[in-house]
């Protein structure tokens, strides 16, 4: 069976979310959110708070809610970007080499107070993987004496799938995904990091995984990103939309 | 007594006539795309030209900032992000960036929250957990580090309070008391409180007073705090009003697409902007 | 993977199944009589004979604290007053006061709120104005006076955060996703965002999921704050519901009558609290 | 016109709220309420918020927006009483004499942030007005350098009217309320205070004001502090009740 490259990504995401209870999606996030909503199938008292979910928001206080229910625990899982992410898990959505992005959002807050976060970035270049960020939006990792709840879990792109290992302060790969070339990853990848000496392939979908996707799934993220849906489903989003009233979130 | 203005509500015809009373040189704070923004008063201020605002985005800021920027009614922003969503980077906001025109104080989320809960209790600052180790620490004016009283060797950020001169917002209900519904977006409580003055524009008007019905009365931002208030149908167009009607995406794509030149964004102005357009 | 119980609201039988999830001993957040007391669930927990609670007041306590004060199961509150409001003194937690029989630690109104602002934020400590002076500063534990760091020879005072083991209160509605809406008393959600465990009764089940509606949504605390919730109507009797029924003050001043001694107190229990009542 | 006690000093209260624009209202408050209420008859833009409003009440955030307002400087008057006030305007809610009083309530913060404070004690004995309160819920004052928005304004009593002064730390007698007997003052202030050499008398409420008291401002303090009502105006508060709508807050 086919699958998008959006559809791979989303599995590796419900992969790396886990056995957990409350995973929060910031912004422009459609394929964690994407990834999340898949993981819910199979475990329908998973709670996913979508931050700008455009009907029947989960939060009642307004958008500080979020921030709030991460800074008393209640998130465990989180997702991140960056215009830049470096080797120590340090992201940067400010500004570089002169250009200009959106802004650190609640990256600052949320990399520290999330029980866990997933770094992701579709573009795997030496553009976006750097050695050092050129400004530290949030860090990836905190001397001893700053209190900490969490930081960051792996890194995931349109290419691999790092591991973070906390205590070495460096990436671990840990997959490739089909097609993507295993052999030139350190040649657009700008930091240094440990690998094994046989990288494995990133487990392609399953069919059941691809069923969900593009029914259930792909109705709710229609709602909420409906570029992104139109883009990676088409005309499937339609039947996703007549069954969305049944799974709620 | 106090420097705040008087606590009754006052109706204005509309959002031109809201938008006379927000001067030049005012710090606005402002909500973020998905919260009602009263956008046809941000065309109104472009319409009379006003200069030198300092925008606040709570937390970000999306459509209203970008064009403001871009027709030069901005000398400041201070946000955690200014962004169109889906329907990606905000171009004139990018461009006065890259440019150096315009001055950015950038912020993370919840420090804006708190140094607006801050200025709502009354309280010179107020302590928030994270953030350390960020570049933003480095060169953000009001943020200070100071060890937790409460522990030894607890680094630990501080917010100073936020005062904006404006709060500015749509809102679904005004009434006749001067009351306000926001429903569930109580960060424009938020603003509201902290702001020396608070301007509305309102999908509709009810009846009496809303704070005497125990249903909408949560949804509520009290008179007390609301300076005036404008009616304006559809006043968020192109964004959206949760449950009255939702966000055009189709013209935040168009928009994004318009303003990505200097030359297509006058044109946008042309077209939506400079001659109120009922949408 | 953290300390906090997982966010799914359990659905108990009523108002001793509640009880019987209190343990002895919990810190214990409870409303004020003018927001809604899960009465029921108080009268629940003097008949299994709980013990040891400590009573935390959001921000003051009425006819729930001096019922259980009276009823031998606190050994502690902190609040900013107990008070059964007209109907004059609360007179068990006067006489448990006056014999040096209950741990008493006196606070003020907005030191409590602040307090819990502080949890409810994540953070360990929150400022707040006033207070200096005062000897209620001398006496308690866990504030502290600081210098402003913005400020030169400007003192403030701090609220160490606030974490009650349980907060207790009695809604409108709960839904079946376990939401429950309180309407305009938001010290409630307050007082659910920072502690480890919410336990609610209702007057009446909604169908659906309150959060879904935009007019109901505000007024909710989400069920991710609820750790369970139970039926109980009429359970905030003698108290009221805003909008669905008034205080009882006849039986207010019933009771502030009777528990002024000993004798009357042992009286209204077992004619008010010891067998079940449906009021 | 005969008239209640409580109705002279409700006239009084609504002398020193004087110009203002929002009064609050804490706890079992009802002749500051009342006072309030006779004051918003000639001036319907008044706002008064009654922390205890049954039904509409205005906070919409809950007990806390009482004190964030207050902090946020939009409280011009509020209302203090205490077992115990000292000379020097200190009070005392807690305990005094082996006795325990309810509280101090949001005293230590209101008296520093309301923008004048009326202090209010019908008793008018030695035990309640002392030299030095045995607690300190809320200080009359606060050594420079301590910020402070307000503080007291005057004192009110069931037999007379104090007046602060705040540069010299002192109360001074203003009137004596009609049938106290000036003379015996002192024998039952328990604190020294200035005087003028011939002290007036308080003036007594008019006949339209008493009309007032009677009628709309009956109506609306049955509603929240319906045993007072009913002690003071008896049958009166169902004619109050018929048109309190029209007066509303």
């Amino acid at each position: 069976m086919n699958y998008a490259k959006e559809e791979l990504l989303a599995c590796v995401i419900a992969r790396l979310i886990g056995d957990v209870r409350h995973v929060a999606i910031g912004a422009a996030s459609p394929i964690p959110a994407t990834g999340a909503f898949l993981l819910k199938q199979g475990n329908p008292s998973l709670r996913i708070s979508l931050l700008q979910k455009r009907t029947g928001n989960p939060f009642t206080q307004g958008s500080r809610e979020l921030f709030d229910l991460a800074g008393q625990g209640r998130i465990d899982v989180f997702f991140l970007g960056g215009a830049q992410i470096d080797g120590e898990a340090n992201i940067n959505l400010v500004e570089a080499e002169g250009k200009r992005f959106p802004g650190s959002f609640g990256s600052a807050f949320m990399y520290f107070s999330a029980g866990k976060t997933i770094l992701f970035r579709e573009e795997h270049s030496p553009r976006v993987l750097v050695k050092n960020v050129d400004y530290v939006s949030a860090p990836g990792w905190s001397p001893p004496g700053v209190e900490r709840r969490g930081g960051p879990a792996a890194l995931l792109t349109g290419k691999a799938l790092f591991k973070w290992q906390a205590e070495k302060r460096r990436f671990l790969l840990e997959s490739v995904h089909p097609g993507s070339g295993a052999e030139d990853l350190r040649g657009v990848t700008g930091f240094d990091y440990d690998a094994p000496a046989q990288v494995p392939e990133t487990v392609m979908p399953t069919e059941s995984e691809l069923r969900l996707l593009r029914g259930p799934v792909a109705g709710v993220i229609g709602e909420n990103y409906p570029e992104f849906a139109r883009r990676v489903w088409g005309g499937q989003r339609v039947s996703g939309a007549r069954i969305k009233s049944g799974i709620g979130e | 007594m106090s420097a705040l203005p008087a606590n009754e509500t006052r109706f204005l015809a509309g959002a031109d006539a809201l938008a006379r009373e927000i001067a030049d040189g005012a710090c606005v704070g402002l909500p973020p795309d998905y919260s009602p923004v009263a956008m046809e008063v941000v065309r109104a201020l472009v319409r009379r030209g006003a200069k030198d605002l300092k925008l606040l985005g709570v937390p970000v800021l999306g459509l209203c900032a970008d064009i403001l920027i871009g027709a030069g009614c901005v000398r400041e922003v201070e946000t955690s992000a200014v962004t169109l969503g889906e329907a990606g980077l905000a171009p004139r906001f990018t461009a006065a960036a890259e440019a150096g025109t315009l001055k950015i104080v950038d912020a993370t989320c919840p420090m804006i929250h708190t140094g607006l809960q801050a200025t709502e209790k009354g309280v010179p600052f107020m302590p928030l957990r994270g953030v350390l180790g960020s570049d933003l620490v480095k060169h953000h004016p009001d943020w200070k580090t100071i060890d937790n009283p409460y522990a030894k060797g607890d680094p630990i950020l501080l917010a100073k309070a936020i005062v904006p001169d404006v709060a500015l917002f749509h809102a679904r209900w005004a009434d006749e008391a001067g009351n306000v519904w926001v429903g569930r977006r109580q960060e424009l409580a938020t603003i509201a409180h902290a702001s020396k003055a608070c301007y509305v524009t309102y999908e509709e008007l009810k009846p009496g007073d809303m704070l005497a019905d125990e249903i909408l009365a949560p949804g509520c931002i009290s008179s007390v705090y609301v300076t005036a208030v404008a009616p304006s149908p559809r006043g968020a167009w192109p964004l959206g009003v949760p449950g009255v009607y939702g966000i055009d995406d189709a013209h935040l794509m168009k928009y994004a697409k318009m303003a990505k030149t200097a030359e297509g964004f006058r044109q946008y102005l042309d077209e939506f902007v400079l001659k109120p357009v009922a949408a």
